[in-house]
Order: C-alpha cells, then sequence, then structure tokens
C-alpha cells in the first residue's frame, strides 16, 4: 500500500496534471488564511479598543471606510482571477482536451451497490458487448455476451483497477443502480455516476508517480453499505501490469466440488 | 391605520389587564392565536429538536471515533428488538451502517427543517417581527396557528419514522433519487417534509403581509430594523423556493407508492435483479428541484441570524449600524441571487463547460454581498463602547465563525477545486461553519437578547457566560478539523472511515472532534438551567433592559395580548445611538421628542 | 378576545388592497412555482425520452373538452357572482355561487369517468412478437375478461379507424409465459401517465380545496355577509382569484397533456 | 446477542404463531417412507471465472486459492452438490393438504470466508432463522423474494449474530428464495421455502434422503442453480425406501 496522507493536507498527488487543482486550492486558501487574518486583526483591535469605558461614550458618526471599500473590490478582482485564470481554464481542460485516444488505456467502470467492476478489454483492445440480460453476479457482473467474440478475452475484476504509471487512462463510467461517484484522490479525479448516462473521465497517473495501492472512494451515498464500497488503484509498471494481466488470463477455473466438501 | 384600530388596541389590553376575561389554558397556551405565545411554542419546539439532532449525531461521532466498539449508555437500547420486522440501528451495542445512515439522514433532515428553519423564523420572526415594526399581531393571526400545528405534525412523523417498519430515512437530508425511492424509510420522510413545507408557506405569507401591511405609522421600509429585512427577505426565500421542492416531494412519493418513473432511468439492475420500474425518468431532475430549494433554504438559515446579530451589535456598540442601506440592498440582492445559483451543489454530475461558468459565476457573485454585510458588521464596532454581555458575546463570536464558512465556501464554489473537495468532510465543515457556530451562535445571541422581552426576567450572566466559552472552543475544535480531513481526501457519510487511507490518517481528528462534541454537549447544560430557571428565579426587568430604540422595547416585558398599551409610532432611524446633545446613549424609535 | 388586524377589511393606503387579497396573491405566486416545476419536469422528461405518446391518441379530447369548457365558465359564474354581491344582490350572488360549486363538481365527476377508464384499459407487452388478428405484433392494448395464474382472456381494442365494427373483435388467450408485462394505464404504465395522473390529480386535489372553499362561503360562512358585507365580499373576491388560478392551470394543462 | 429482551420477544412471537395455526396439535401428517437418491449433471458444466476475491483484502485473505461460485461445483464423478430436493403434491403443488408447523431450531446461514453456508438450504415456511458472520469484514444479507417480505441488514463485525422471528422470515411457501450480499456481489444462497418439511439438499456425491414421507403419490422435485429443473412422479408405502436418482440436463 502506498503512503497516501503523508500530512495534514492534500493527499500525495501522483497525476500528471493534478498539480493544477492543488495550485489552485493553495492559492485560495493562502488568500483566505490573508484575508482572514487582515480581517480579524481589525477585529480584534476593534473589540479591545472600543470596549466601554466609564465615562466613554460611543461616537455615532459613521466613519468614511474607503477600507472596505477596497477591500470588498479586492476580494472581487480576486475571486476573478481565480474564476477566470485558474478554475476556467483547468475545468476546460478537463472536459475538453482529453489525451490521444490510441495511447491510453481504456477501461470501463460498472458500479453498482457495493462494488465498482473494472472492465478491460483485453489484448484485442475491443469491449465485448455486454447485456443485461447476460448479468450473473459472481460470474459476470457486468454481463459480457458469451456469444461475442470480442468478449472472450476481456478481463472483468472488481474493485481493483490497475494503471500503468506514465500512461493515460480513459475511463467510461455507468451504473448499475443507483448514484455513485468515482473519486481517487491521488488521481485529483472525480465523477458522480448517475444511472442512465455513461461518463467518459480521464486522468494520467504521473511518470513518476509511486507504486502501489491508493484508495478508490465512492463520494456519494449510495445505500446501507456505501462506505464498504471501496476501491484500490494499483500504479503498475509496464511489468508489474503484465504480470497482472497473466495472473488474469486463466479464465477458467476447475470446478471440482471435492475441495468444498472435503471436511 | 385608522383611529378606529387604536381604540381596539387600546380595548383589547383592557381585557387583558382586569384578567376576567382571560383565555382558558388551552387558548392562551396551546391553541393560541397570539404571535407571541407561536414563537415561544416554535422556539421552544425547535429547541428540543436542536438537542435530539444533536444527540443523533453524538451517537455517530461515537463509532467515527471508536469504529465498530459498543455506544455507551444507548447502545443495548438502540439493539432492543421493538417489534418483528423493526429495524435496528445498532447490533449488539454496536451502531450498524444503517443505523448510521438513518442517523446522518434524520441528524441533517431535523437540524435544517426541524431545528433552524422554526427557530429563526418561527421562533424570533413570530415573537420579535410585530413587536419591531408596531404591530398588534400578525396579519392572520388563524393562519399563524394553523401553521405551527402543522409544523408540528410533520416533525412528529419525522421522529416517529423511527419507529416504523423500514425505519427511518436513510438517503441522506438530500435525499437523492433513485437511492431514496429504494431505499426503505423515506415515506415517512417524504410525507412530514409536505407537513413542514405546508407550514413554512402559511407562515411565509403571514410574515410578508404583515411587513407590508402592518407597520406601524412612521415607520418607513428603511427605518425597519435590519432584523426585521432579513426576515422579509427570507419569507419571499420560503414562498417562493419550497413549492418546487414539495412538487418534488409529490413526484418521489409517486414513484415510490404508485410505480411512476419521475426519478428512475430505464434498465436499472437493483442487487442482482431487473427494477421495477418501467424507467424514462432523470435522477438529476430531483437534484435539480432540491437544490432548487436546498440553496435559498441556506440563506433562509443565515438571514435571520445576521439580522439577530445586526440588533445585538447596533444595541451594544451604543451606535448606529454601519452601512445599514447597503446591508438592505445586499440582502434582498442575496435573496435574488440564491435563485440561481443552485447547481452549484452539482458540479460533479456531468455538467458541461458553458452550464458550469453560468453557476461559478453566480456563485462568486454571490459572495460579495455576504462579505458586505459582514464587512458593515465589523465596521459597526470602530468607534463604538462595546459591552461585552452574553448576546454579544455571541454576536460578535457569530462574525469570525461566518467569516470561516463563508471564505471555504469559495474553494467549493469554483469547479475545479471541488473536484477534490466535493462530497469530503470539507463540505461538512464549511456549511458547519456557517450553520452551526454562525447561525446557531446567532439564535443563542436572539435567546439571551429577547429573554426579558418575553418572560420579564433577566437570563443570568454568569451562566451565560459559562455557557458561551466552552461552547465557542469547542465549536472551532469540532469544525475546524473537518475542514483538514476533507483536504486529506476524507468522503462524507462513511460510517467506518477506518477502511479509507485518509480516514486512517485523521482518525485522531476525529477523535479530538468527538470528544469536542461530548464536552461541547456538557457546555449546553448551564444554559439549558439558564433558560428554565430564570423564567421563576431571574432578574425582574421593565420594557427595555437593554437600553435599546427599536419598537419591541416600547412594550411592556412580557408584552399582553395585542402588544402595545398605546399604539406606536415611529419618528426616526432604528438604531439612534449616542446622538449628541442628549444625556441618555440612545433615542428609541417611538420617543416624542419634547422641543 | 381576538386582536384588532388593521387592513382586515379596508384597502391599505399604500397598497390599495386588503391583507387578504395580498395574501391571496403570495399564494398564487408559490402555486405558480409548485406548478412551474411541475411543468418544467414534464418538459425534461418529454424531451428526454425516446418515444412519447400524443395526448389525444390515448386520452378522451372530447370529455377533455367538455371539461374546459365547464371550468371556464364556472369562472365566468364566478365573477358573476362578485358582481352581483357588489351590487348588493346577496341571493343572486349566492346562485351565481352555487352554479360555480355545482360546475367544480362536474369538472371531478367527469374526471372520475376519466380515471376509471384508465384503469380498466390495459396494455400487454409480449415476450416475442406474436400474432393477433393477423399481424405480427409486440403489444396490444384492450381490455381484460379473464385472469387467472395461467393465462388472461384479453378483448382487443379495434384498429384505429374500425370503431364502427368492434363487435367483430373477439377476446383472445394469452398465456401467461408468453407476457412481458401488463399493465393498465395507470400511473404506473408510462412517464407520460405519470405526468398525467401527478399533474390532474394535484390540480383535482386544487378543485377540491375550492369547492369546499366556496360550499363554506356558500354555508356557514355566509353569514359574514350580515356581519360585514365588504369583508364576505373580500373573501369572494380572494377565492375568485384562486379559482381563476385554478382554471388557468386546467387551460395549460389540457393542451399539454391533451393536445400536443 | 441472547439478552432477555429479545427471547421474550421470540416467545411471544413463537406463541402468537401457535395460535394463529390454529389447532397446533392437529399438526401434519408424517409417515414412515424414505425416498433417497443420487442428483448428477447430464453432461459437462461450463467453466466458470474464478471468484473476484481480491475486491475485499479480507475475503482474498481468507481464500489464498481461487474459488469457483458454489453453484459451478460438480464432483468428479458427475454428481452434483447444492442441489435441492424436494415433494410436490401429485398434481403438483408445493401444499400437501396437511399443515406442518416448522421446526423449533432456527435455519441457520453462516457468512464465512465471503461464501454462505449453506449455499443452499430448505425451510418450512415461517421456521425461524439465524444469521451469522463469522469474517472480520462487514456483510450485509439481503433477500429478495418474490412472494414474501424481504430483509437487508448489515453484520458489520466479526461474530454479529441476528435471530430472526417467524414474522421476519419467510412465511409463503417458495422455492427458491434468492439471498445475497451487496458488498460482495458474489455470496449467494438459496433457501427453498416449503409448507412441509420434506426436502433436503445434496451433498457430498450428491446424494439426498427425505424421511418420515406418508404413504401416497407424490412428484419429486428437483432444483439447481445452474441446471434445468426436473420433476417426476413417484408413489411411496409406509416403511418403504424409494431409491431415485435424478440426471440434470443443461439449462
Amino acid at each position: 500500500m502506498g503512503v497516501q496522507n503523508p500530512g495534514y493536507w492534500l493527499p500525495v498527488d501522483l497525476s500528471k496534471y493534478g498539480y493544477k487543482i492543488d495550485d489552485l486550492i493553495n492559492i485560495i486558501h493562502v488568500f483566505m488564511l490573508i484575508l482572514f487574518v487582515g480581517w480579524g486583526i481589525f477585529f480584534v483591535y476593534c473589540l479591545v479598543r472600543f470596549r466601554a469605558k466609564p465615562g466613554h461614550r460611543a461616537n455615532p458618526e459613521l466613519i468614511h471606510a474607503k477600507g472596505s471599500k477596497y477591500a470588498e473590490i479586492g476580494v472581487a478582482i480576486f475571486e476573478a482571477v481565480i474564476l477566470l485564470g485558474f478554475s476556467m481554464p483547468v475545468w476546460a481542460a478537463y472536459k475538453h482536451a482529453p489525451p490521444d485516444k490510441d495511447k491510453a488505456q481504456h477501461v470501463r467502470v460498472v458500479a453498482q451497490q457495493f462494488a465498482w467492476n473494472f472492465h478491460y478489454p483485453g489484448p484485442d483492445g475491443i469491449f465485448g458487448k455486454t447485456d443485461q440480460k447476460y448479468i450473473d453476479e459472481a460470474a459476470n457482473p457486468v454481463g459480457l455476451d458469451p456469444n461475442d467474440p470480442h468478449a472472450l478475452d476481456d478481463i472483468v475484476d472488481v474493485n481493483n483497477l490497475h494503471v500503468i504509471r506514465g500512461k493515460p487512462v480513459m475511463l467510461r463510467l455507468s451504473s448499475k443502480d443507483v448514484i455513485h461517484s468515482f473519486w481517487i484522490p491521488v488521481m485529483r479525479v472525480k465523477q458522480d455516476v448517475i444511472p442512465g448516462t455513461v461518463f467518459p473521465i480521464w486522468f494520467e497517473p504521473a511518470e513518476n508517480a509511486t507504486l502501489g495501492e491508493f484508495d478508490i472512494t465512492c463520494a456519494q451515498l449510495c445505500g446501507n453499505n456505501h462506505f464498504k464500497m471501496r476501491g484500490a488503484v494499483h500504479i503498475d509498471t509496464p511489468e508489474s501490469f503484465q504480470k497482472w494481466l497473466d495472473s488474469k488470463k486463466v479464465s477458467t477455473q476447475p470446478v471440482n466440488a471435492e475441495e468444498e466438501f472435503k471436511e | 391605520m385608522s383611529a378606529g384600530h387604536s381604540h381596539d388596541h387600546g380595548h383589547a389590553h383592557d381585557d387583558h389587564a382586569h384578567g376576567h376575561h382571560e383565555l382558558g389554558f388551552i387558548r392562551k397556551w396551546i391553541f393560541s392565536t397570539d404571535h407571541k405565545v407561536i414563537g415561544m411554542q416554535y422556539t421552544v419546539t425547535a429547541l428540543v429538536f436542536l438537542f435530539f439532532g444533536f444527540t443523533l449525531m453524538m451517537i455517530m461521532r461515537w463509532q467515527l471515533a471508536n469504529p465498530g466498539h459498543v455506544i455507551p449508555f444507548v447502545g443495548s437500547m438502540l439493539s432492543k428488538q421493538l417489534y418483528a420486522g423493526y429495524m435496528n440501528l445498532a447490533t449488539e451495542g454496536v451502531l450498524l451502517p444503517e443505523g448510521y445512515n438513518a442517523l446522518g439522514a434524520m441528524h441533517g433532515t431535523i437540524m435544517v427543517f426541524l431545528g433552524i428553519v422554526p427557530l429563526a423564523v418561527g421562533g424570533f420572526g413570530n415573537f420579535v417581527m410585530p413587536l419591531q415594526i408596531g404591530a398588534p399581531d400578525m396579519a392572520f393571526p388563524k393562519l399563524n396557528m394553523m401553521s405551527y400545528w402543522v409544523f408540528l405534525p410533520g416533525g412528529l412523523i419525522m421522529l416517529a419514522s423511527f419507529f416504523m417498519p423500514g425505519g427511518a430515512a436513510q438517503s441522506g437530508w438530500t435525499s437523492y433519487a433513485p437511492l431514496s425511492v429504494i431505499n426503505p424509510g423515506q415515506t415517512a420522510w417524504l410525507v412530514g417534509m409536505i407537513f413542514l413545507i405546508t407550514s413554512s408557506l402559511l407562515g411565509s405569507i403571514n410574515f410578508i403581509v404583515t411587513i407590508i401591511h402592518m407597520r406601524a405609522p412612521g415607520l418607513t421600509m428603511f427605518r425597519l430594523p435590519f432584523f426585521v429585512w432579513a426576515q422579509f427577505v427570507t419569507a419571499f426565500l420560503l414562498l417562493l423556493a419550497f413549492p418546487p421542492l414539495e412538487a418534488a416531494g409529490v413526484m418521489q412519493l409517486m414513484d415510490r407508492l404508485a410505480g411512476t418513473s419521475f426519478f428512475m432511468p430505464s434498465g436499472l439492475w437493483v442487487s442482482g435483479k431487473a427494477a421495477e420500474w418501467v424507467g424514462g425518468g432523470s435522477p438529476l431532475l430531483w437534484q435539480h428541484l432540491f437544490w432548487f430549494l436546498a440553496h435559498p433554504e441556506v440563506y433562509v438559515l443565515i438571514l435571520p441570524a445576521m439580522g439577530i446579530v445586526a440588533e445585538v451589535i447596533a444595541n451594544n456598540t451604543r451606535k448606529p449600524l454601519w452601512g445599514y442601506r447597503s446591508m438592505v440592498y445586499a440582502a434582498a440582492f442575496l435573496g435574488f441571487m440564491s435563485f440561481i445559483v443552485w447547481a452549484h451543489h452539482m458540479f460533479m454530475t456531468g455538467m458541461s463547460t458553458k452550464i458550469s461558468t453560468f453557476f461559478q459565476t453566480t456563485t462568486m457573485i454571490i459572495s460579495i454581498p455576504s462579505v458586505i454585510i459582514l464587512t458593515a458588521l465589523v465596521i459597526s464596532l470602530w468607534g463604538g463602547s462595546i459591552r461585552f454581555n452574553t448576546p454579544m458575546l455571541f454576536a460578535i463570536a457569530f462574525l469570525p465563525m461566518f467569516a470561516i464558512g463563508g471564505l471555504t465556501g469559495l474553494p467549493l464554489g469554483l469547479t475545479s477545486s471541488d473536484i477534490h473537495l466535493h462530497d469530503t468532510y470539507y463540505v461538512i465543515g464549511h456549511f458547519h461553519y456557517v450553520v452551526a457556530p454562525g447561525t446557531i451562535f446567532g439564535m443563542f445571541a436572539g435567546i439571551y437578547y429577547w429573554y426579558p422581552k418575553a418572560t420579564g426576567r433577566m437570563m443570568n450572566e454568569t451562566l451565560g457566560k459559562l455557557h458561551f466559552w466552552p461552547t465557542f472552543i469547542c465549536m472551532n475544535c469540532i469544525f475546524f478539523p473537518m475542514l483538514i480531513q476533507g483536504m486529506m481526501g476524507l468522503s462524507r457519510r462513511t460510517y467506518d472511515p477506518n477502511i479509507y487511507q485518509a480516514g486512517l490518517a485523521s482518525l485522531k481528528l476525529h477523535k479530538m472532534i468527538s470528544w469536542s462534541a461530548w464536552i461541547m454537549a456538557i457546555a449546553q447544560l448551564p444554559f439549558i438551567f439558564n433558560f428554565f430557571v430564570s423564567m421563576f428565579a431571574g432578574k425582574k426587568v421593565t420594557e427595555n433592559p437593554w437600553d435599546s430604540t427599536t419598537l419591541e422595547w416600547a412594550a411592556p416585558s412580557p408584552p399582553p395580548h395585542g402588544n402595545f398599551l398605546t399604539e406606536p409610532k415611529a419618528h426616526r432611524d432604528p438604531y439612534v445611538y449616542s446622538p449628541p446633545g442628549r444625556k441618555d446613549d440612545f433615542l428609541p424609535q417611538h420617543v416624542v421628542l419634547e422641543v | 378576545m381576538d386582536v384588532a388586524i388593521p387592513c382586515q377589511v379596508k384597502p391599505h393606503p399604500v397598497t390599495g388592497i386588503a391583507n387578504g387579497k395580498l395574501a391571496i396573491w403570495l399564494f398564487l405566486a408559490s402555486e405558480v412555482m409548485l406548478f412551474g416545476a411541475l411543468f418544467s419536469s414534464y418538459i425534461l422528461l418529454r424531451t428526454n425520452a425516446e418515444t412519447w405518446p400524443r395526448g389525444h391518441d390515448i386520452l378522451s379530447v372530447p370529455l377533455a373538452t367538455l371539461n374546459t369548457a365547464v371550468l371556464i365558465t364556472s369562472s365566468v359564474t364566478m365573477v358573476m357572482a362578485w358582481a352581483q354581491l357588489m351590487m348588493g344582490n346577496f341571493s343572486k350572488g349566492r346562485k351565481y355561487l352555487a352554479v360555480t360549486l355545482s360546475l367544480a363538481c362536474v369538472f371531478l365527476v367527469v374526471k372520475f369517468f376519466e380515471y376509471k377508464d384508465k384503469f380498466h384499459h390495459y396494455q400487454v407487452w409480449f415476450n416475442t412478437p406474436t400474432m393477433v388478428a393477423g399481424h405480427e405484433v409486440t403489444t396490444i392494448t384492450g381490455h381484460i375478461e379473464e385472469k387467472t395464474d395461467d393465462f388472461i382472456k384479453f378483448l382487443p381494442d379495434p384498429p384505429k379507424g374500425h370503431k364502427a365494427e368492434a363487435g367483430h373483435h373477439e377476446p383472445i388467450k394469452i398465456e401467461t409465459s408468453q407476457i412481458k408485462r401488463l399493465s393498465n394505464y395507470g400511473p404506473w404504465h408510462s412517464n407520460f401517465f405519470a405526468v398525467y395522473f401527478t399533474m390532474t390529480g394535484l390540480h383535482g386535489l386544487h378543485v377540491i380545496g375550492g369547492i369546499i372553499v366556496i360550499g363554506y362561503l356558500l354555508g356557514p360562512g355566509a353569514k359574514l355577509w350580515h356581519r360585514d358585507r365588504q369583508f364576505y365580499i373580500n373573501r369572494i373576491e380572494n377565492t375568485g382569484l384562486y379559482w381563476h388560478f385554478v382554471d388557468l392551470v386546467w387551460i395549460f394543462l389540457f393542451p399539454c397533456l391533451y393536445l400536443i | 446477542m441472547n439478552n432477555r429482551c429479545w427471547n421474550t420477544t421470540s416467545l411471544v412471537a413463537s406463541l402468537t404463531l401457535a395460535l394463529l395455526a390454529g389447532s397446533a396439535l392437529a399438526d401434519g401428517k408424517m409417515g414412515t417412507a424414505t425416498v433417497k437418491g443420487k442428483i448428477s449433471a447430464d453432461g459437462k458444466p461450463t467453466p466458470g471465472a474464478p471468484i473476484a476475491m481480491g475486491a475485499d483484502k479480507f475475503c482474498l485473505a481468507a481464500n489464498p486459492k481461487p474459488v469457483s461460485p458454489q453453484g459451478k461445483l460438480i464432483f468428479a464423478d458427475g454428481t452434483l452438490p447444492y442441489a435441492f430436493v424436494y415433494i410436490k403434491s401429485a398434481d403438483g403443488k408445493l401444499d400437501l393438504g396437511s399443515k406442518y408447523t416448522p421446526p423449533a431450531e432456527a435455519l441457520e446461514i453462516d457468512q464465512s470466508g465471503c461464501m454462505y453456508k449453506p449455499h443452499v438450504a430448505g425451510m418450512v415456511a415461517g421456521q425461524t432463522m439465524k444469521i451469522v458472520n463469522t469474517d472480520d469484514t462487514n456483510h450485509n444479507i439481503h433477500s429478495l423474494p418474490t412472494k414474501n417480505k424481504s430483509f437487508n441488514f448489515s453484520q458489520p463485525k466479526k461474530g454479529m449474530t441476528k435471530d430472526l422471528v417467524s414474522a421476519e422470515t419467510f412465511n409463503n411457501p417458495e422455492v427458491m428464495v434468492h439471498i445475497k450480499c451487496d458488498v460482495h456481489p458474489w455470496m449467494s444462497a438459496y433457501i427453498g421455502v416449503l409448507p412441509h418439511p420434506f426436502f433436503d439438499t445434496t451433498k457430498k456425491g450428491g446424494e439426498f434422503t427425505i424421511k418420515n414421507l406418508p404413504a401416497g403419490k407424490y412428484k419429486l422435485a428437483v432444483w439447481h442453480e445452474e441446471w434445468a429443473p426436473q420433476e417426476i412422479d413417484i408413489e411411496v408405502k409406509d416403511g418403504e425406501t424409494v431409491e431415485k436418482d435424478v440426471k440434470l440436463a443443461k439449462k
């Protein structure tokens, strides 16, 4: 397991572009701190200086506080700057500049109460057809069509997402039942998964990302065991990814019952 | 108003004074049409609900600080199976995930709809507003009574839902479909909500008519105390924002009971089998209708508190409010803007760039009027002669608390930073800073401030300070760590945070929060004691113990049925404190200056 | 012992209206938001839907037209009642009020028959395309004659435009195993009927509310006329405003649900 | 969790049930005949992918080797475990025309190693149940009946036990009721709810035995998750043991 939370602030950022979000968050918080401290000093100063003293009366005249006007205008300008300069470009890049399709790893994510099903296209790179009527919660949770040749080499894993560092990942999110929210904190990516709609999202693990396992969280209340809907993103090297892929290739297992009834 | 009316007032008061025609206990205290009694009914009921909602949270806090441990004191009680099919909150003394969800959903619902709104609007609005505008009562006293008696069953249905088959609602106070349509317990919630919404509608119509039609002579709109303005804007928000939720509630009820698919998309596959709904509906529709109410609702929660704080600050700085008019305009603008920011709660639902641009821009704009009100209140301290009594302590503590709440709204209102912070503890910290140390401090300030008006006796100052300081410290120890937990990536509504790295890494903070919450519970004891004992043992007061200027202090304490002995007239602005050339440092609105 | 409330009867010098009228306008504003939310939901559901039936294919336009006429007439009689009262004709005013009340009841009776028809009308979806009356279909509509665990006896609707020859259609037997879904035209049938029943149902509740208020003003509430004539007329006027609103909602509902 | 209150409740509930059942003494007819045999598969099973135990760290640790879904299991000789064998009336009804009170002992379902034990079981309608979690992870147990009331609750801690009184379990005959865990979607169990006690679930060697059957004509019905159900006419006489082996065809 990789260390996700080294301190009492943002979790480690293992994505290529997550720093943009972190920068925005940090800048806003510095601004908030400056504003709050500056404002707080004035506030405390007022409380101390203008406390009631015997024989002293309040001055009913309202001061011409130009400072407040400047402060308000300053706040407005700052908000405009972070809005136009940071938030909107980052959001637009996230929405409108997906990575090159051919260079990315593609995974379908099917959320359900209370698990993440990750559907990889397998060596042929094509997702097999799926249909509800084939769903078997134990053996075929995404409902792969057994008659589709593309489906034969597909890999479905529950709660485990394997990605290669340096390689962009494009996900297509969907939900079987209720609203879930797909969140990988270390990748700074989050998307609600609303049933009835497919949500394409992407992220890119940095080339020097720490290898290991990190949390995938369901960020939207999805039922009684919502908290248990934890997935794991495994950041692999190409080699370790291949190793995992090989381990998954044994798609058929002996169905010998002796083991289960041996006692 | 004609002279005939003022004659009526005098007559009404005579009745009261002689006592022979006094109403019976039931008409006077239970089914009363007197706005003051209804206000007190609302206040007491809301305080009980607040206490109950707080208790629910303390049980959840136990689970978060000590996941999987037997809950002390109440664990065995919650594990008792009351009847076959009863939904237990706990098993073997340990809170269950569904119990946690039920407590969470009900905590939110109770605090917002049964605690703060009834206290801020039903309680303070009802009691103070007619007095402040010099009216004998509300425009529709019977409607006012009905509003309370529709509210109470709504609240009781919510409470009773814990004991109904299927238990209380478990889908969060936001009740997102399709989960809320599938989950047990939601029907009682919806029925309860329809009662509460109806009550709010009756109340808000009454408030608006009263403020427009029943102001005392001379009391122009810009001579109204800021509190009345806050209530005025709030009433409009309730009037216009609640009906869409009522429509949504009816639709969700239809989805649950009549099998319609308003919020159910096609092809749902629930728990291993195809769902029974035909489909074709839209889960997002619920979110839009819900947040169209629930964002204005935020201002319903905060505006009355701002109003109270403005009153208390003006009174205790002994000088007029700075920027009264800009505060009024800001409040009105806030009310208007609150109708067009709702979708900033939905940035993660796959919103397009254009729509998100609109909503994050409106969200940034709506922060400006809040900044104006806050700044005006702080600058009002300048040049004053500040009295640090209990109401004032709560009122000035409101300012930095609301500042933190407001500032932390910024990163949440921007789509890009919201990617990381959405639905984390940061959100919880943010809105609790607005509502708990924010609004509730405002409410406490109001209770300490108007208590002598309602009862004719003061609350004890020492106990008040004993209440304030630990509450203030604990509030911050509870909610500040949440901001950090959210930053660390801890998702909200998580029954057992320990299975996540962010939860494990911040478990110490959870423990700190929980201990602070329990200490804060103890810190409320002086308040409860003070509240009840001062009714009989508090220092007796005349009509104006705080040397205040607004009209409610022209009525006797407590005011009789019909409120004023003689019809008040307003001769000047609301906050004429420390006028030059006068011996007293205040000049009430109703006082006629002898030339 | 009631406190005297200013502007209860006499108009406020600034706004020019009495308390009740201001309140009813505010109430109507909230009602606009209520029905506005429902109409928005309707538009959203309809624009998102793959298929959406035409109201006139599955609902009875003649009955709805009749109901529209009934409601509009009732609005007119409501105004007449108010006008007569304004002229001091108490008994004539009451008569018009009674007519309004009966028209409202007629509306509900017609609505009841419309609803009843929907609950007895069924649609069957087959698992696989099935031959019915010489056509291969996936779904048919009609009435259930007999229902057991194993099969239903189903009387299909005559094809469109062949209403005169309805007698030609014989009931058919459908095995339960053939049926994918069987539903009457209740709110659960499809989103169209969900919208239809929710909106007309809520409108119907408003009509019932109007009946209660008008009934009160006609019966026990009429005593007020003798005590405070203006107050009574105000109440009639405010009720009229509400009644026009209910009428107006129907005037929106009629084309939205039945015509387009 | 045997606290006193609970026992009182279940006592009251069972007393009520006994009263409701009317003449509890006039219990269903029992006989002396026995039906036994073996259930086997006619053909080769479709191979199944192993269960994705990696979904939960605890489950992975509890099952170091790959595990197949229980429904796919078959013995080397072609006999099938987890087939539910039960008696129907000669005209194919679940009701045998006489009322049987459910046995006093509860049907116990254990959540162990992220699997249900047993995977297939039978119960008399209205029998009590006992749900146990022996795993150190959170399970929720969700029943999906079509003719009965559903239950859905969590057991977040190891050792948690929940006793379901008669009114909370399945009171109407239904073959089969599906039970699953939503946290571990592969976990599933099937309960055959019958109005009589003549049923068995096959174990090692696909064997079943149904005892104490009154003499008469019946149908012997077999249900299996993966194989097509079958019904066979049988006739039993007092004291006699009838042997019937059944081969199930592919679904």
